[in-house]
């Protein structure tokens, strides 16, 4: 026997059917009028048996089916179809009490919360036995005001929470489709670099090679930098260029400059070797080290 | 590029990814600039969902994008299929996850004034490691509590686009005039708030974590604060 | 049972499965009695082989039974599915790439006695790779060390057309760390270069998330960097 509903099976739909002295729930006559609080294949349960023995452990099954005092206590409402907004506060607390009792007879393991709401409804109660003037009764709200707000706004979100257990999801309603894929050709992507992040690099490093060693960095022009570069590059697959090899005339007074500092630059920092036999015969310019031409140069060295 | 090879593509791709994927990813597919556009795209789409009208399969559109899915309809024919049942979530969870969804941005106490009971560790952890949920913040109270929203993943997860398709909250009746009915929350999902959120939370006291990371499609990485008492020993 | 209704189910079946089905395994699916023999779930085996020619998937038949698969020819359409994110470069390799650019031709020694630490092979050999520094001689000292320049796919890449276009290091010293583009424009002609460098810099490689994460993280950049994980593998 079972309750075509995911949400909150209560244990007693199972407790009722199943806990001996077995309750035919066909057969019971509602001895109040009240609400059906389930409906089990077909038929209308509306109350727990008064006298209803119940095992100590199915008990125990059933109130840890309640997810906490707000949730009892709308179960004590609902079952008796009770206006929310206006709650027999004192019925309601007693069958409340009766409840904890019954947890703590059987060492059930009450959470605080059970009996800080006990504490709130007995102090609703008195305050609903408190006579009340004219005056106050229109300064103070009904004291179950607060209790009846709690309710609703913990009910609309169990409501929701079934809600959303009901929609159609992944893996228990709906499967997302997929082929086997045999071949899969993976490309490491390279990482990006911008030239903010690149100069902001060298402005540490140069401050901190300030601070740390003495160096200073010239004031250089870059393109002369990047003029010695070219030039060794130049004299990497030679033995000796020609000095003026190393001018384009065609990049005008400027890049003749250029080049002519790169290759005073490259001098000073003994990259390169300018050779001249005679006064007046040509200039050749080679590089201090070459290991490509380190074999051929011993040998073609001009005398 | 032609119709019919456009939708080809848009389909294998779909069915090789096994997740969701965007419009902007599948557009990734046809390189930079010669590919479709979207117009084109979405075409393809749609004409892919038409195929499948008559078949056990269909396009879904959720939060992170497109994806294939087998029809519910289909569920009851697949059950040999199933070795392992999909997980069951309780109550309390199924609760908590529903306060952090209407809620959100909502710290644990504020969920437990609503549910009236402790919301256990547990829970938070089942629901941060499943990736539904993130942590989105710190309230700025004593204590200063992590505050959780919802992530795409969930609303992928249960078939959901955005926020607002969620179920609609039921109304609160008010029990007298005057009094109760302050203070009342709100009843739709505060995404932009959650958005906003996640943009200030840029700060240094906003440390990393790798709950962020377990989301890649999570534009929010960087923001998610570590709960040490809440990760997986 | 219709035919056609049993070819939706089938491919229900192995689209959801991940797995190839025997053919016994797809019979379970209808039940033992009254589902379609095996010769009618042939024919639907068939006939959605047959659905599948001229789309990028194919229904195979492999050892332990049926399988969907994406065809070899869509692999490389699908490319940009796998993409692996890329990493970040280390603030070491930014020095020493920034070293070498403005203080080329430069020995690895050299650099490692500006930087004050060693400069690791990797870093080299990745820069290399990458083909941004290429090595233009030896210096005549003893171990013969390498000297490193840059090259002119390193100025490609950055947008420049000669080295002298990035800024000289009188202007890069007044720069405040605080994001080049505010630093700048009050100092130099060029700052109005580098951010024009670095629009044509958001070239297709630069659009992708990481890059934008990079530069609302950019403040930091130059002074915080988590060096740990960013080395290149």
């Amino acid at each position: 026997m079972t309750i075509d509903s995911n949400q909150s099976d209560k244990a007693e739909l199972r407790l009722v059917p199943t806990g001996p002295p077995p309750v035919s729930s066909e057969g019971s006559t509602p001895s109040q009028s009240e609400m059906p609080f389930a409906v089990v294949e077909g038929e209308p349960l509306t109350e727990l048996p008064r006298d209803l023995y119940i095992p100590p452990h199915a008990l125990e099954v059933f109130l840890e089916a309640f997810e906490g005092p707000l949730d009892l206590l709308l179960y004590l409402i609902r079952r008796q179809n009770i206006d929310i907004l206006d709650i027999p506060i004192a019925e309601i607390t007693r069958q409340y009490v009766e409840y904890i009792e019954l947890m703590s007879e059987i060492q059930f393991e009450l959470a605080g919360e059970y009996l800080v709401m006990a504490a709130t409804l007995a102090e609703i109660k008195s305050r609903m036995l408190l006579p009340r003037s004219e005056e106050m009764e229109n300064e103070e709200e009904d004291p179950r005001a607060e209790l009846a707000r709690r309710l609703q706004e913990y009910e609309r979100f169990k409501a929701a929470s079934d809600e959303i257990n009901a929609l159609e999801r992944l893996e228990r309603d709906v499967i997302q489709a997929s082929a086997e894929v045999l071949e899969r050709k993976v490309i490491t992507k390279l990482p990006d670099l911008t030239l903010k992040e690149l100069i902001l690099s060298f402005k540490d490093v140069v401050a901190r090679s300030e601070q740390f060693a003495n160096l200073h960095f010239e004031r250089e022009p870059l393109s002369v930098r990047e003029r010695m570069s070219e030039i060794l590059v130049k004299l990497e697959s030679k033995v000796f260029a020609d000095f003026t090899d190393l001018f384009d005339p065609k990049e005008g007074r400027m890049g003749v400059t250029v080049s002519f500092l790169a290759i005073l630059e490259l001098l000073r920092e003994a990259l390169i070797e300018v050779v001249q036999q005679d006064p007046y015969d040509p200039i050749h310019v080679r590089v201090s080290y070459n290991p490509k031409l380190e074999k051929n140069a011993t040998k073609t060295e001009p005398a | 590029m032609e119709h019919i090879e456009i939708k080809k593509i848009v389909e294998a791709a779909l069915l090789a990814a096994g997740c969701p994927l965007s419009l902007d990813k599948i557009s990734e597919l046809f390189g930079k600039r010669s590919g479709p556009d979207r117009k084109a795209l979405r075409e393809a789409l749609d004409a892919l969902a038409g195929d499948y009208e008559d078949r056990g399969i269909e396009l879904k559109e959720v939060a992170s994008g497109y994806r294939i899915q087998i029809k519910g309809s289909m569920a009851d024919w697949l059950v040999p299929l199933w070795e392992e049942r999909a997980p069951r979530y309780s109550r309390a969870l199924l609760e908590t996850l529903s306060l952090i969804a209407y809620r959100q941005p909502i710290t644990r106490g504020e969920i437990e004034d609503v549910r009236g009971v402790a919301v256990t560790t547990n829970i938070i952890r089942t629901l941060l490691e499943r990736g539904w949920v993130k942590i989105v913040g710190h309230r700025d109270v004593p204590g200063r509590p992590a505050m959780f929203a919802t992530t795409s993943d969930f609303l992928d997860y249960f078939g959901m686009k955005k926020l607002d398709d969620l179920p609609p909250l039921s109304e609160i009746k008010e029990l007298v005039v005057d009094g109760v009915g302050s203070g009342l929350p709100q009843v739709s999902p505060q995404a932009d708030l959650i958005d906003s959120l996640e943009q200030n939370n840029k700060g240094p006291e906003s440390l990393t974590d790798g709950a962020a990371e377990r989301n890649s499609s999570d534009k929010s990485s960087g923001t998610v604060i570590p709960l040490t008492n809440l990760e997986p020993s």
